[in-house]
């Protein structure tokens, strides 16, 4: 199971890169998609997958962010095609077969439960992204890919490097070498201190990187500005979730260790960290797509101090990787095609859009509503939660620094969005030919509905799946 | 039951001679011997005989004005005991109804002078309401004076002349009370020297200049109304100054007839020796009565 | 029963706005749907709230409708229904196609979320609907989004209430550590440390000061009642902000044996509020900026009574804490319905002469005779006289003042009797600014075209004017018919306590109040009669206003509002500020001339504004290291990785 | 045979400084070609006996990282028709100083990170961390494009030596997975730098700043 799980995606790329047709090949994206959620589904309904001598292991936590990811790629991939082809005038083949393979990485990344297999997935999905960010072929672009994929590389090396001390450490106490989530967990106790305490800032900054946490998150406003609005949905919910679930690895296995403290700490001021510089940069805010980059940065960094906080924070940072990535899909998606209506996604021309887009300007201004937690919206639910824990757990300061952040991000973030949803369109805005068509505004409306939904009911199924994995992390055995 | 007859009678016959006396003390220190001291009550028959001219810019509420005017000043005057009689109507927070009745007074008379649409009106109703800002505060400080002292809540109570702290404690903050009020009375019944009912220069006036365009009954009414509310306030303060009571019912209207007389020629004598002050004066006298009464709650509240 | 009427009614005005998006041929139809939906949903709601009074229901963990809810409830279902009908003219959908339907949806929106709010028994839903109300407002309020001034507003009001809902993240955040649970009841004496309350009481004075716009938390409210179509201004300052209010009252309510201090400085921030208020008021040009800072300065009434009370509940003493509160709730209602009353008759105003600014109006009693009559009556009851509804709460609050002196066997509190002086200056100030607002307006010669061709409003608009006058004279001459309400309301703010209140009726002259409001008619009526037959036999001549001998007078002549209010604005310009921009004395001959004079508000433009700068400068400086260089970004990771490194 | 891998780490050291003195491309790129073989050598030294699999490790990465990365660049900076030279912001002369100082820090921190007994090549680990620095070094303080892949180059070098200490922990398969994975970064990064220097005529990245606040 475990093997077909990230194989399959694989097969399509291989057949999107040899499908001679420009104009269904973007159809095999959806398909691709369709499949890898249902044999998900299968997967996650059924005996519990391991494969390989436990290196493909589906842990609590895993299916967590596994399902999240498939049902995430599916609903992008809905929006695929129709995206396409307003795109007719340029190939799209290593455009499908990227996006199809990025799914395989992605999987593997979540499913792997050993570290170095783990990075090996990591790199290869960064690689993966490369291309996507470049779809546009723009100067613009071209700088953005570079800049992703130079630092982007830079960090994941120092997380290999993170990952040999990591195993070093178990050798250096004499112990049985070994690169096994489960077994390190175990040993942790055990491992020595001085190694583990560099493995795991290194790995933190590594794989921080990649997750986009403040000061490493240099790249993101200049990949998520330049992609296509569904590259950076994905993104932003789907990558930055794997590099997260990356960093759960590592905290699991510190949480064990006498670096807690330490760890804890970290975690929680490059948390505030990321939200600060994030709120820095969203006050006058021209280029809302740059700006939904910054929001980013923000809520990796609530995602990150809401595990260092622990207790029932540690839940609401699982369920905000879930909302986050489900709001982060309508605003990039409606931001894409206000994009596409006004052909500029500077402030300075773009307004009226709630005229211009009758779906895809209001959609956006929900998203925003939403993903800045204003109740009843799925954010709300996590983001009180993660309050909660704060207040719960004594940091009477974080949790004042925490409000006082959301507070400017949101005033920074409300006079863009506002900018660009209210008004009067100009008329060349009126004169372009896109439309909103129900290919284009059907998926956001999907994403919009669930985030929507998990904040004022959350399925019992999905609530346990979140406790398990919670008490998983928590490192209870569940 | 008879009283409250008496009351009404008192309050609706006596407030004109108050003018006639204020009027007839200043002309003996001037020197001359002056109208007759029923000359007010000549002037409103004949106004009320008279026809009337309207603006053509006028509507309901220019012909409002003089009718509320009078109407509330009837009410208030019924709120308060004269001499040692109760008032008819008496209960717990009256006085506060007193104060407003006059605020629904002045409401309609400056509405009724800016319905005229003349610059001049305008101004005299915009120093009316301005003053009585400063007027209003100084009265409540008196009330609270008042309230302690007498422990109650109700005009007739707290004027009855007893006080429970003790006549020691009751008699500095009594003198702030008794000197701010009579502020507040000159002001709000636009006396010398604060204002001056007979002057013939419109921009130095506040009350009168409001009602130039009234003519006939409603300039009636007004002035009617005004002598009443000189004689309703000035019925509270002889109160808070002299308290004394004659045994005998009808001894008592005596007293008090002769002690609002006494009041009348206090402001005759006030008028002739003093003179006008600028306009400007006019919010620093009220500030300070201001003063005085709130230094009268603090002597009690230390 | 009941509480399923109430819940029928809020269904019903949510659902008021969404058939009007479906029927697109006839704009009338829509409209006329939503109205209907909204006035059947308004008479379930406030029969089923009637009810409750008597029999509260407690449906935990979800609803409570009990008395304090009721009493919120009532006003706001019947705002909201009136407003809606006079909707139906002032906002028809033939005459704004691109946005009515936008508006009446929110609305019935923001009804519904006001009504959640008011019987939400758990802190979620609570959040829940709040959040409903506050958004659906921000989209009433930029109706017009087309306007820059509009687009202000709202960001402005969407930022400030996103605070108070953060306010509100942390204030139930620690509620739930300190009951371990979502619901909202009353916390058991000892449930929280003294140190908790107390952050908790801070944490909801702002929330809630936010959302009903008590000084100095006031800064979105004038704008935004300002730009809104009428009927939301109505609905906004007669309700919305009032369940700021109601936030207050209920919370506060449930948090154990209050320090003194607590009701002290709510009494002094409402003092603050109140005075602050009416003297901002005096300074505007704007009808309804006018209007929305003496919702401030009434919302700073309420909230000297509610601090009355809770002095009372620290120190025991029932008098205080019933005159208060009672005071308190009673000026909710009363507020609700004059204010109301004033914005709607505004709305006429600006409907037939396109025009919000004081100066350029005038003359409008004669061409408007009814708008007139109901702008007066609300004006009377806004200034607190007699014999209309405003008088009478606050008499109870004076009354309850007055007894802070320590009347009969109770003790004494003494600071707090110089409120009642405030309170008397607010009164007096009142009077003063709405002599000025309904003179300028109504009053005089028009100063403007527009003002001389103004016509009388139709019967959608005139009708809702004339229920809310009526109940404003209702309650003002027969008090006694809303004491026992007011009475359950006390009992329910204090449910520990409940045996042992004096009832209303004994401290405060009801019946009274009543003689004498009924005296007053009585005599206006009689010499009214006597005036008008005096006059009718007599000669009557017509002729030009006396001018005192000018030879030309113009409408420009005519004192304005802003001269009107000069002499006392000279007293406050401590704290208004003007900026007065004249050409100065001119020459023996002097030609044209002009005068300009803008209060800015305190807080907004004096305080925030500037300090927001800062931040944006500060944050345009820190841009820098963002500055597109990768060698830069690369370095960052470096440097941060040596720094943890470091880090131990 | 042990005794064999410190000198052969200092000859990855003073590569190093090769790498950051050089004015001339080619030089840069040749001198880590031999990096990378030097690295090959390594793996079958530090495992002392001579497995299939480690001679197919270690024939691997000489390959790969002696022959057929610095064939890549080279190839890139052929099509490029630019001149040749390395374009630093920072003088060689001061790289060089850098360098020494990110070498002397490295043996410091190397100090507090304690080896284990009976491990070979006390050095092992300072190499790996200024390696590593050299990298960085490289990375922040070199204009054009390829030099930063050299760059990217060196600091991959520098954790694969110290995958030296743990050839038993770390599989085959994902030691291959590893070398895939650079391979293809570096491949990728070819492209980019092709498409930039069409783009802009230059591969200096100075160009590359368009997006930024």
């Amino acid at each position: 199971m475990a093997w077909y799980l990230f194989l399959v995606p694989l097969m399509f790329a291989a057949l999107a890169a040899a499908a001679p047709s420009n104009r269904w090949r973007p159809w095999l994206v959806p398909a691709g998609g369709l499949t890898h959620l249902v044999l998900t589904g299968i997967a996650v309904t059924g005996e519990p997958v391991s494969a390989l001598k436990g290196w493909l292991v589906l842990d609590p936590v895993s299916t967590l962010v596994l399902g999240f990811v498939s049902l995430m790629f599916f609903l992008c991939s809905l929006y695929a095609p129709a995206y396409l082809a307003l795109r007719p005038e340029r190939s799209n083949r290593v455009f499908c077969a990227c996006l199809l393979a990025m799914l395989g990485m992605m999987t593997l990344v979540i499913i792997a439960h050993h570290l170095g297999l783990m990075w090996v997935a990591i790199e290869a999905t960064t690689l993966a992204t490369a291309p996507l960010l470049f779809f546009n072929h723009s100067p613009r672009s071209l700088e953005a890919t570079w800049k992703y994929l130079l630092i982007g590389s830079v960090g994941i090396a120092l997380a290999l490097l993170g990952t040999f001390f990591l195993a070093y450490s178990s050798i250096h106490e004499g112990l049985e070498p070994t690169l096994l989530l489960d077994d390190l967990v175990n040993l942790a106790p055990k491992l020595s201190p001085p190694w583990l305490h560099a493995a795991f800032v290194l790995l933190l900054v590594g794989y921080g990187t990649k997750m986009g946490l403040a000061p490493m998150h240099t790249w993101k406003p200049d990949a998520y500005g330049e992609a296509p609005g569904l590259v950076g949905a994905l993104l932003a919910g789907g990558v930055t979730s794997c590099a997260f679930l990356a960093i759960l690895r590592f905290y699991q296995i510190c949480r064990n260790a006498p670096e807690a403290a330490f760890a804890r700490e970290i975690l929680i001021f490059i948390g505030l960290l990321s939200m600060a510089v994030a709120a820095v940069f969203v006050i006058r805010q021209r280029d809302f797509k740059r700006m939904l980059a910054y929001s980013s940065v923000e809520h990796m960094g609530i995602l990150v101090l809401g595990i260092g906080i622990g207790g029932m924070a540690t839940f609401g940072a699982l369920l905000h990787m879930i909302t986050n990535g489900l709001t982060k899909g309508v605003m990039f998606l409606s931001a894409g095609n206000i994009h596409r209506a006004y052909d500029s996604k500077s402030t300075d021309d773009v307004r009226g859009a709630m005229q211009r887009l009758p779906i895809s300007g209001p959609l956006f201004l929900a998203g925003f509503l939403m993903v800045t937690g204003s109740p009843p919206g799925g954010p709300f639910i996590s983001e009180f939660t993660i309050l909660i824990g704060t207040i719960q757990s004594g940091h009477y300061w974080v949790a004042g620094l925490f409000l006082a952040l959301l507070a400017i991000v949101f005033i920074g973030m409300g006079a863009t969005v506002l900018r660009v949803v209210q008004g009067v369109p100009t008329a060349k805005a009126m004169a372009t030919p896109y439309r909103d068509r129900p290919q284009l505004v059907i998926p956001i409306i999907v994403f919009f509905v669930l985030a929507l939904v998990l904040g004022i009911w959350i399925p019992h199924s999905l609530h346990d799946q979140l406790q398990q994995a919670a008490t998983y992390l928590e490192g209870g055995h569940s | 039951m008879s009283q409250i007859f008496v009351h009404i009678f008192i309050l609706l016959v006596l407030p004109p001679l108050l003018l006639g006396v204020i009027v007839k003390t200043k002309a003996l220190f001037a020197g001359r011997n002056g109208a007759p001291l029923l000359q007010p009550y000549y002037d409103l028959i004949r106004l009320f005989q008279k026809g009337s001219v309207f603006s053509t810019t006028t509507t309901w509420v220019f012909r409002a004005g003089p009718v509320v005017g009078l109407a509330t000043a009837l009410l208030a005057g019924m709120l308060i005991p004269f001499g040692r009689h109760s008032a008819p109507v008496s209960f717990a927070g009256d006085m506060i109804l007193f104060a407003y009745l006059f605020a629904l007074g002045r409401f309609f008379t400056a509405s009724a002078a800016l319905d005229t649409g003349s610059a001049f009106e305008g101004m005299g109703a915009a120093r009316e309401v301005t003053f009585s800002c400063l007027a209003e505060p100084a009265l409540f400080f008196c009330f609270l004076v008042l309230a302690k002292l007498s422990a109650s809540l109700s005009l007739t109570t707290m004027l009855d002349g007893t006080f429970p702290l003790g006549a020691g404690v009751a008699a500095p903050s009594l003198v702030l009370v008794a000197a701010s009020l009579f502020i507040v009375l000159l002001v709000e019944n636009s006396r010398i020297p604060f204002d001056d009912p007979n002057t013939h220069l419109e921009l130095t006036m506040i009350h009168e200049v409001m009602v130039l365009d009234h003519s006939g009954p409603a300039l009636g009414m007004i002035q009617y109304g005004a002598a009443m509310k000189l004689f309703v306030m000035g019925a509270v303060l002889l109160r808070v100054v002299a308290p004394f009571e004659a045994g005998n019912v009808w001894a008592d209207w005596g007293l008090f007839i002769a002690g609002m007389l006494g009041l009348a020629v206090v402001i005759g004598v006030v008028e002739s020796v003093m003179a006008r002050f600028r306009m400007v004066f006019v919010p620093t006298f009220l500030v300070a009565a201001c003063l005085l009464s709130v230094f009268g709650v603090i002597l009690l509240l230390r | 029963m009941n509480e399923w009427m109430v819940i029928a009614g809020i269904i019903c005005h949510a659902l008021s706005g969404v058939p009007g998006l479906f029927v697109r041929h006839d704009p009338s139809t829509g409209q006329r749907l939503a109205a209907v939906l909204a006035v059947a949903g308004s008479v379930l709601g406030i029969t089923g709230s009637l009810a409750a009074l008597w029999n509260p229901v407690q449906l935990i963990p979800l609803m409570r409708l009990d008395a304090i809810a009721a009493i919120f409830l009532i006003p706001i279902f019947l705002v909201s229904a009136l407003g809606s009908i006079y909707g139906l003219e002032y906002w028809a959908q033939a005459d704004h196609p691109e946005n009515g339907r936008k508006l009446r949806l929110f609305y019935g929106f923001v009804t519904a979320g006001l009504a959640g709010v008011a019987v939400a028994a758990n802190s979620i839903l609570f959040m829940f609907a709040w959040e409903v109300m506050a958004l659906s407002a921000f989209f009433l309020v930029t109706t017009e989004d087309d306007k820059r001034e509009v687009r202000e507003a709202g960001l402005l009001y969407l930022v400030v209430t996103h605070f108070s809902t953060l306010c509100l993240f942390a204030l139930f955040a620690i509620w739930y550590v300190a009951t371990g649970s979502f619901a909202l009841a009353a916390l058991p004496p000892g449930a929280v440390t003294p140190t908790v309350a107390t952050v908790l009481f801070v944490l909801l004075v702002i929330a809630f000061g936010f959302k009903a716009g008590l000084m100095p938390f006031h800064i979105w409210l004038p704008s935004a009642h300002a730009m809104a179509p009428s009927q939301v201004s109505a609905l906004m300052s007669g309700v919305m902000i009032k369940i700021g209010i109601y936030g207050l009252v209920r919370m506060v309510s449930w948090l154990p044996d209050p320090p003194v201090w607590w009701g002290g400085s709510l009494l002094a921030l409402g003092t603050l509020s109140g005075v602050l208020g009416v003297v901002f008021a005096l300074g505007q040009h704007d009808l309804k900026r006018l209007l929305a800072y003496h919702s401030i300065e009434n919302i700073g009434i309420i909230v000297m009574g509610l601090g009355l009370a809770l002095v009372g509940r620290s120190l025991n003493v029932k008098a205080w804490i019933v005159l208060g509160l009672a005071g308190a709730l009673l000026h909710v209602w009363n507020h609700g319905l004059f204010k109301a009353l004033l914005f709607l008759s505004a709305g006429s105003v600006i409907h037939s002469t396109r025009t919000r600014t004081i100066d350029q109006l005038g003359g409008l009693a004669a061409t408007m005779p009814r708008t007139a009559l109901f702008f007066a009556i609300g004006a009377v009851a806004i200034c607190g006289l007699p014999p209309l509804n405003g008088f009478v709460s606050e008499l109870f609050i004076y009354l309850g003042l007055f007894r802070t002196l320590g009347i009969g066997t109770e003790p004494s509190w003494g600071v707090a009797a110089f409120a009642a002086a405030m309170l008397a200056l607010i009164g007096a100030l009142a009077v003063a600014c709405f002599v000025k607002a309904f003179g300028a307006v109504f009053l005089g010669v028009a100063r403007s075209d527009s003002a001389l061709h103004a016509h009388e409003s139709g019967r959608a608009m005139t009708g809702p004017m004339l229920v809310l006058a009526a109940c404003c004279l209702i309650i003002g001459l027969i008090p006694w018919a809303v004491g026992p309400m007011l009475g359950k309301g006390v009992a329910a703010w204090m449910p520990d306590s409940v045996v042992g209140f004096p009832p209303l009726g004994t401290l405060a002259p009801l019946g009274w109040i009543s003689v004498a409001g009924f005296t007053l008619v009585g005599l206006l009526m009689g010499l009214g009669a006597i005036y008008t037959v005096r006059v009718s036999r007599s000669r009557v001549a017509a002729a030009g206003t006396w001018d005192c001998g000018y030879a030309a007078p113009t409408p420009n002549m005519q004192y304005t509002a802003s001269s009107f209010a000069q002499m006392l604005g000279s007293f406050f310009v401590w704290v208004l500020r003007p900026q007065v921009n004249a050409s100065g004395k001119q020459a023996v001959f002097p030609g044209r001339t002009h005068f300009h004079s803008h209060v800015m508000d305190l807080v907004l433009d004096e305080v925030l504004r500037p300090a927001y700068q800062i931040v944006v400068r500060l944050s345009s400086w820190l841009h820098f290291f963002q500055a597109g260089n990768i060698h830069a970004y690369l370095s960052y990771i470096v440097i941060f990785l040596i720094v943890l490194l470091l880090w131990r | 045979m042990n005794n064999f891998i410190d000198p052969i780490l200092v000859l990855v050291l003073l590569l190093n400084f090769v790498a950051l003195g050089a004015s001339r491309m080619r030089t840069v790129i040749q001198a880590v070609a031999v990096q990378g073989m030097l690295l090959g050598v390594l793996i079958a030294l530090a495992h002392g006996s001579l497995v299939l699999w480690v001679a197919m490790m270690a024939l691997a990465t000489i390959f790969l990282k002696g022959v057929v990365i610095p064939r890549m660049l080279f190839h890139a900076i052929r099509d490029v028709v630019i001149r040749r030279e390395v374009e630093p912001i920072v003088g060689f002369i001061a790289s060089l100083f850098l360098g020494a100082v990110g070498t002397g820090l490295a043996v410091l921190f190397a100090r507090t990170l304690p080896i284990a007994h009976g491990d070979m090549g006390s050095l092992i680990v300072p190499a790996a961390l200024s390696t590593v620095l050299t990298g960085f070094l490289m990375l922040t303080t070199r204009t054009k494009a390829i030099t930063q892949v050299v760059g990217y180059l060196i600091l991959e070098n520098g954790v694969f030596i110290f995958g030296m200490l743990l050839m038993e922990a770390i599989p085959f398969l994902v030691e291959l997975g590893v070398l895939l994975d650079l391979f293809v970064a570096i491949f990728v990064m070819g492209i980019i730098i092709h498409k930039i220097s069409r783009e802009f005529s230059s591969v200096s990245t100075q160009m590359l700043s368009e997006l930024k606040e």
